[in-house]
């Protein structure tokens, strides 16, 4: 995969996240690293208290009072985020990134029309009221409703979910962002109406050409729509890949037990369903070692013991698992095994500095491990 | 929103009639004939019987309550036995006078409270917020009684500042003004504690709102979002407060009116409580509750023009 | 056998946490500066009321025309008043009334409202919507002209003033006790209940009245300066206890009289008032943000 | 097989305007038909899934199953006795028969209960004070696969998955032939829910209870039902053999409603039937068959006439003129 003509819109780097509790600080992510590359949707996956909700606010910059960004870098077009000013930060938000909330029918202000909000958000645009009416009137038929323009003078509260998640997407789209993140966009919505949506987004995307960063928990909608996936666990990217690297050939045995857990995936009728035993992890009070070996049926001694590495097992394909390291070709050993590859999610970084793909096929045979600090090769 | 406009104005209308037939039922319910209340218990049974029969207290008590309320709603309060004048015109007279010294009272409190309300809930857990929140919550406990006699000590007695009692010279603005600057000080305090925390707690609750998130995610100025998005809804609290804040100053104003010897419905109707007069009692009881219901149901028409989701309710 | 000790043994345990629970509390509501000066100018003032008969140093009501307004002094704490009565005496007899007039009267309208607003609640809907225009009714009536016109048809008491109490409070208690119970009636948990088959008397004693109690008790001990505000604000008119029964209120209408010369009169009958109103406030305030930072009063 | 339950004719109805206000305004009703006759019959020890999506009317149906809303028309009958209209004591000796679990797993525990308290409070219910009430409470944890420690936790301490265990123990504390599962797996996550829906059928196996499992997701209710039905504004459109409907739907809501669940698989065959449009609110029902406006198949009759029971084959009806497939 040669992506570096595009390279990437957005590129996490080692980011970590605290939310400070009565119990201690709660470390809500450790050393995330995420790409998206220019124009792809990349998807991170993950169940409740994995901390994907929290990347996305991270991201923009819209966490809580009590969370606090402890490490990492957040680079979005060639600047990092964290470090901008909070005057920058807005100029950026909404302009070349902007963001589709969970729930519809509290993600919209009650007492403003949708019409006004449509154009408030055009504030920077030099444009004549008439034309930024215009423009929220478009957006507002691209998405799908009806009647766009009597709609434009209705409140929130007088559109279904369905519609209202329709103009969410219809204001996040109206500034022609370079990414659009889209956090549990359709979990509020019944199946049918969840179908829609997710061809809209898909048909948008491809007409706008905007990076997506699409955060879900539902595989099946990820698989639908993706190009890359990440999947998270307890706050960490447990595996990353391409939609198929995931679904075909999960590296990390998290990952291949969410996918046989979830039910569409079992073609046999079967009375006895697969499951994860054990509980999520207690993010103030981490164990030791690999943070899914509590529930982990395979794990062994040294998951216990040791933070497992990122483990390369293909190009763009990587797993942070011990056992993956040593089913990889047996350098098991979680050291240092050459730069990183570039490829993945990941590739934009490496990609764009020319040098991934010669370390990449550098490594021949043998599995390139990383440590799981180890950002871009410079 | 028509509908709902009416269904306020009816609200309205039965709350004042409900509250006539209360208070007249109540004259009846307590023990003892309400004649011998008002003329003393020496007076002749002749008299007593004369005045049973021009207040109409011989018919049932319902025919009496619907009279009261014919009455009522052509303006007649019934008439002061002593004076020999309508109720309704001495409760009108005096009532000016009370609603200027609410007026005032409500108007700084909201001045000062709404504003330190916002800069509380923007600059949360600044100095600034712990200082108003602990000044607010004090104002709100100390009684306006007792506010309006401490100023009088401080700023009348031992400052010499400003005049302790009457409400200033008849037809001399300046002098009225100057009156009425303790006694609206004293009826206001506390409502600059309450309209700075119910702002400031509006204010919060709004701000960790979903769709506020979404206005900073798409990066809207700060200040169109505090002003726009989030005080029009977080001032919807505030106006029903306001609202009911009439009602519960002219309480106060009771209080303001003895210490600071000022003319107004509080006056009339302590003395009238004094010498038992108790037309003139229910006469102001019940304009005053007329018009706290006025009040409240302005407040909620105003809200209901503000958020629409109230308008199109049901 | 095993019946007896489940029975013994289930609520002991509960007991014990709901006690360590509640030491819990205190303990974060001390450690508030706000919460603990509340705590102590409650302690101070519910103090010297339960022992105002033992401290007072003279009768309350002794007169002594000879020493009639004499500055405070050492024998004299707070001065004497115009009848040469100790104000000292008076003030620590007055928080007694005070105290006793808010104690009952806020007692009977929480029994009363507890029972209108769970009636309101789970009632018939005409019967609700009777109800709730009968509260809010009540509610339109200004406090100090209700109490007014109740005090001419009663006579000034000490009674006048709690059936004044009781009757305004009572629309505030019942419409919280109404506004929970609609929510916790539709709860999912109580609907597991009745598809269990418990009874109506079973719902509202083991799953209504806990969850409605605790809220309901911070909004009596929030209420208790309103009460003795109004307690003190009439009699300070004349209109609530007789003369010479001592309360802040008359306490500080005498002095008001004599406010140009002698000031402290005025002062000492105005200052427990605002340390018990204070002291309540600044209490309740951080119970509530202890136990239920989500009730907000209406004011 | 006997019949557990047999639901017929029913029809939920709400009030959305009061009297008055429907007398003045005229024009469209003052009532909705949240359920607008359903007949079903769950056989014993028969689990049966109800399937669809928000507004469809599924929970009403099952809470006037519980007893917790009075049909308008219709009869529910248990046993062979009715239901619609019995006294309370009749009911709560109903009610003793049958357990019932509620969306929320947390929310639908008493907050202020210990999870022994929970768990005791059927038998207390129902007079059954004679029991070691300890030892049915340590006999309930252990069915559902907790330690006895759970015993002093209360609601708010316990994660999802624990709270709907609970909730599994205590709708099987009194032993009942009939089990109402409302969403039992909502808010779990996948990792989870295969305990949930496991434990669930392991308790029929061994306990022989007939079961009513309420789901928005078919991919859910399929691994644990016999038989299943579709409803849509307050109809089953179809019903049969669980199998018979994955492998041949014959409503084209159905096929639709299966095919929306986007199969976990990028490389799966999109051979999708998307429908387009949302649910009606049940205030303004289409005229003829419900479904016609957001059909893909839809023909003139269907605007004008309503479809009855139109195919029925080895148990597996469904109203449809023009149904897919055969």
């Amino acid at each position: 995969m040669r992506r570096g003509a595009k390279g990437a819109v957005l590129e996490v780097r080692a980011l970590s996240v605290e939310f400070s509790t009565a119990r201690g600080p709660l470390k809500a992510l450790r050393n995330v690293d995420l790409d998206v590359p220019a124009g792809s949707v990349v998807g991170v996956v993950g169940e409740s208290g994995s901390g994907k909700s929290t990347l996305a606010g991270a991201v923009m910059r819209l966490l809580a009072e009590n969370t606090r960004i402890t490490a990492g870098e957040v680079r979005f077009e060639g600047r990092d985020l964290l470090r901008a000013s909070n005057a920058e930060m807005r100029a950026i938000r909404g302009e070349r990134i902007s963001m589709v909330f969970q729930d519809p029918m509290t993600s919209l202000n009650p007492v403003l029309s949708i019409g006004t909000q449509m154009v408030d958000i055009q504030y920077r645009r030099d444009r004549s009221r008439e034309e930024k009416n215009a423009r929220a009137v478009e957006m507002l038929r691209r998405v799908g409703i009806p009647d766009a323009e009597r709609r434009m003078a209705h409140y929130p509260h007088q559109f279904s979910g369905g519609m209202r998640q329709r103009v969410a997407i219809a204001m996040a789209l109206e500034t022609e962002p370079a990414l659009l993140i889209a956090d549990e966009p359709t979990t509020a919505l019944d199946a049918t109406l969840e179908v829609q949506i997710i061809h809209r987004l898909k048909d948008l995307q491809r007409s706008e050409g905007c990076a997506i960063l699409f955060i879900s928990h539902h595989l099946g909608v990820i698989a639908e729509l993706c190009d890359y996936v990440v999947v998270m666990y307890g706050g960490e990217v447990v595996e990353r890949g391409t939609v198929r690297d995931i679904f075909h050939r999960p590296g990390h045995p998290y990952t291949e037990k969410l996918l046989e857990c979830d039910p569409a995936r079992i073609a046999d009728r079967s009375r006895d369903l697969p499951t994860i035993p054990g509980d999520v992890p207690d993010l103030v009070a981490l164990p030791r070692g690999c943070v899914f070996a509590p529930r982990c049926a395979k794990a062994v001694d040294v998951c216990g013991r040791d933070a497992p590495p990122d483990v390369w097992l293909e190009e763009g394909h990587e797993a942070k698992c011990h056992l993956a390291a040593k089913a990889g070709g047996g350098a098991a050993s979680g050291f240092e095994g050459g730069a990183a590859s570039g490829a993945g999610p990941r590739a934009g970084a490496g990609a764009a500095s020319g040098t991934a793909a010669e370390s990449g096929a550098g490594e021949g045979a043998g599995a390139g491990t990383r440590t799981a600090s180890g950002g871009a090769p410079a | 929103m028509w509908l709902y406009l009416c269904k306020r104005v009816v609200l309205g209308a039965v709350i004042v009639v409900v509250a006539v037939s209360l208070l007249y039922s109540m004259i009846h319910l307590v023990p003892g004939d309400p004649v011998k209340i008002v003329l003393g218990p020496r007076a002749s049974p002749e008299l007593q019987a004369a005045i049973h029969e021009k207040l109409g207290l011989n018919d049932p008590l319902p025919v009496q309550i619907l009279n009261f309320l014919g009455n009522v709603a052509t303006g007649d309060l019934g008439v002061d036995v002593f004076k020999n004048r309508p109720v309704a015109d001495i409760v009108l007279e005096q009532l000016p006078h009370t609603v200027v010294l609410v007026v005032t009272g409500i108007g700084w409190a909201m001045l000062l409270g709404i504003p330190l309300g916002c800069a509380s809930a923007i600059h949360r857990n600044s100095v600034l917020d712990r200082i108003a929140g602990v000044l607010s919550v004090s104002c709100i406990a100390i009684p306006s009684f007792v506010v309006a006699i401490y100023a009088v000590m401080l700023f009348a007695v031992t400052l010499k500042w400003l005049p302790a009692i009457g409400a200033g010279e008849r037809g001399n603005l300046a002098s009225q003004a100057w009156h009425l600057v303790l006694p609206a000080f004293a009826v206001g305090l506390s409502w600059v504690g309450y309209l700075a925390r119910l702002v400031r707690a509006s204010m919060l609750e709004i701000l960790g709102e979903a769709h506020v998130r979404t206005a900073r995610a798409f990066g809207l100025p700060e200040r169109t979002i505090v002003l726009k998005y989030v005080l029009r809804l977080a001032i919807l609290p505030t106006i029903t407060l306001l609202g009911m804040g009439i009602g519960i100053l002219i309480s106060s104003a009771v209080f303001a009116e003895i210490v600071f010897a000022r003319p107004g419905v509080g006056r009339l109707i302590f003395d009238a409580v004094s010498t038992r007069n108790y037309p003139v009692v229910m006469g102001a009881v019940l304009i005053t509750t007329v018009l706290f219901v006025v009040s409240t149901t302005l407040s909620d028409l105003i809200n209901a023009l503000v958020d629409p989701r109230l308008r199109s309710e049901e | 056998m095993a019946v007896t000790t489940t029975a013994a043994a289930t609520p002991a345990l509960e007991n014990l946490g709901a006690w360590t629970a509640f030491r819990r509390s205190i303990g974060r509501v001390v450690r508030e500066p706000l919460g603990a000066l509340g705590l102590f100018m409650v302690v101070l003032i519910v103090g010297s009321a339960i022992g105002a008969d033992w401290l007072a140093p003279f009768d309350p009501n002794k007169i002594d025309i000879r020493a009639k307004l004499e500055p405070p002094s050492v024998e004299h704490l707070l001065g004497t008043d115009q009848l040469g009565r100790d104000i000292f005496s008076r003030v620590l007899v007055g928080g007694q009334i005070a105290l006793k007039v808010s104690l009952v009267a806020i007692g009977a309208a929480l029994a009363v409202g507890l029972v209108l607003g769970l009636i309101a609640g789970f009632g018939p809907r005409w019967l609700d919507h009777g109800l709730v225009l009968l509260f809010d009714t009540v509610r339109s009536f200004p406090t100090v002209m209700f109490a007014l016109a109740l005090i001419t048809l009663l006579g000034p008491s000490l009674e006048t003033v709690v059936v004044v109490v009781v009757v305004t409070q009572i629309p505030i208690y019942a419409r919280m006790v109404r506004t929970q119970t609609l929510a916790l009636r539709s709860a999912e948990f109580i609907m597991a209940e009745r598809v269990m088959g418990a009874g109506f008397f079973r719902i509202l004693a083991v799953h209504i009245l806990p969850n409605v109690i605790g809220p309901l008790l911070i909004l009596a001990s929030m209420d208790i300066p309103f009460v003795i505000t109004i307690e003190a604000g009439l009699s300070f008119l004349g209109m609530g206890v007789r003369p010479p029964t001592p309360s802040w209120g008359t306490i500080l209408n005498d002095g008001y009289s004599f406010l140009y010369n002698t000031p402290w009169p005025a002062i000492a009958g105005g200052l427990p008032v605002i340390i018990t109103t204070l002291g309540f406030t600044f209490l309740g305030e951080s119970l509530r943000d202890v136990f239920d930072p989500k009730l907000r009063k209406d004011v | 097989m006997s019949a557990i339950l047999e639901v017929e004719g029913v029809r939920v109805r709400y009030r959305v305007k009061p009297a008055l206000r429907a007398l003045l305004e005229g024009g469209s009703e003052a009532f909705i038909d949240a359920v607008a006759g359903v007949s079903l019959t769950i056989g014993e020890g028969e689990t049966f899934g109800l399937v669809g999506e928000s507004g469809s009317g599924k929970t009403t149906l099952a809470r006037s199953i519980m007893g917790l809303l009075r049909p308008r028309e219709g009869s529910i009958r248990f046993r062979g006795r009715e239901l619609v209209g019995i006294g309370p004591r009749a009911l709560k000796a109903f009610r003793r028969e049958v357990g019932a679990m509620f969306q929320d797993p947390v929310g639908s525990l008493s907050p202020r209960l210990t999870v022994r308290s929970l768990l005791s409070e059927p038998f207390r219910i129902h007079g059954l004070r004679e029991r070691d009430l300890q030892g049915e409470v340590r006999r309930l944890l252990r069915m559902v696969g907790l330690s006895d420690e759970f015993a002093s936790r209360y609601p708010h301490q316990l994660s999802g998955g624990q709270a709907r265990r609970i909730g599994v123990a205590r709708a099987l504390a009194l032993g009942p032939k009939l089990v109402i599962a409302d969403e039992p797996t909502a808010g779990l996550d996948v990792s989870v829910q295969g305990e949930v829906l496991n434990l669930l059928h392991r308790l029929q196996q061994e306990l022989g209870i007939s079961i009513l499992a309420i789901s928005h997701n078919l991919n859910v209710v399929r691994h644990i039902t016999d038989r299943l039905g579709v409803m849509y504004l307050g109809r089953l459109v179809e019903q049969g053999p669980t199998d018979a409907i994955f492998e041949e739907p014959r409503h084209p809501y159905t096929l639709a409603l299966l095919s929306a669940n986007p199969h976990p698989d990028p490389d799966a065959v999109a051979d999708r039937l998307e429908l387009s449009g949302e649910i009606p609110s049940p205030m303004e029902r289409p005229s003829g068959c419900e479904f016609h406006p957001r059909c893909p198949f839809v023909q003139a009759r269907c605007r004008e006439s309503h479809p009855g029971i139109e195919g029925m084959e080895r148990g597996h009806a469904f109203r449809c003129f023009y149904p897919v497939g055969g």
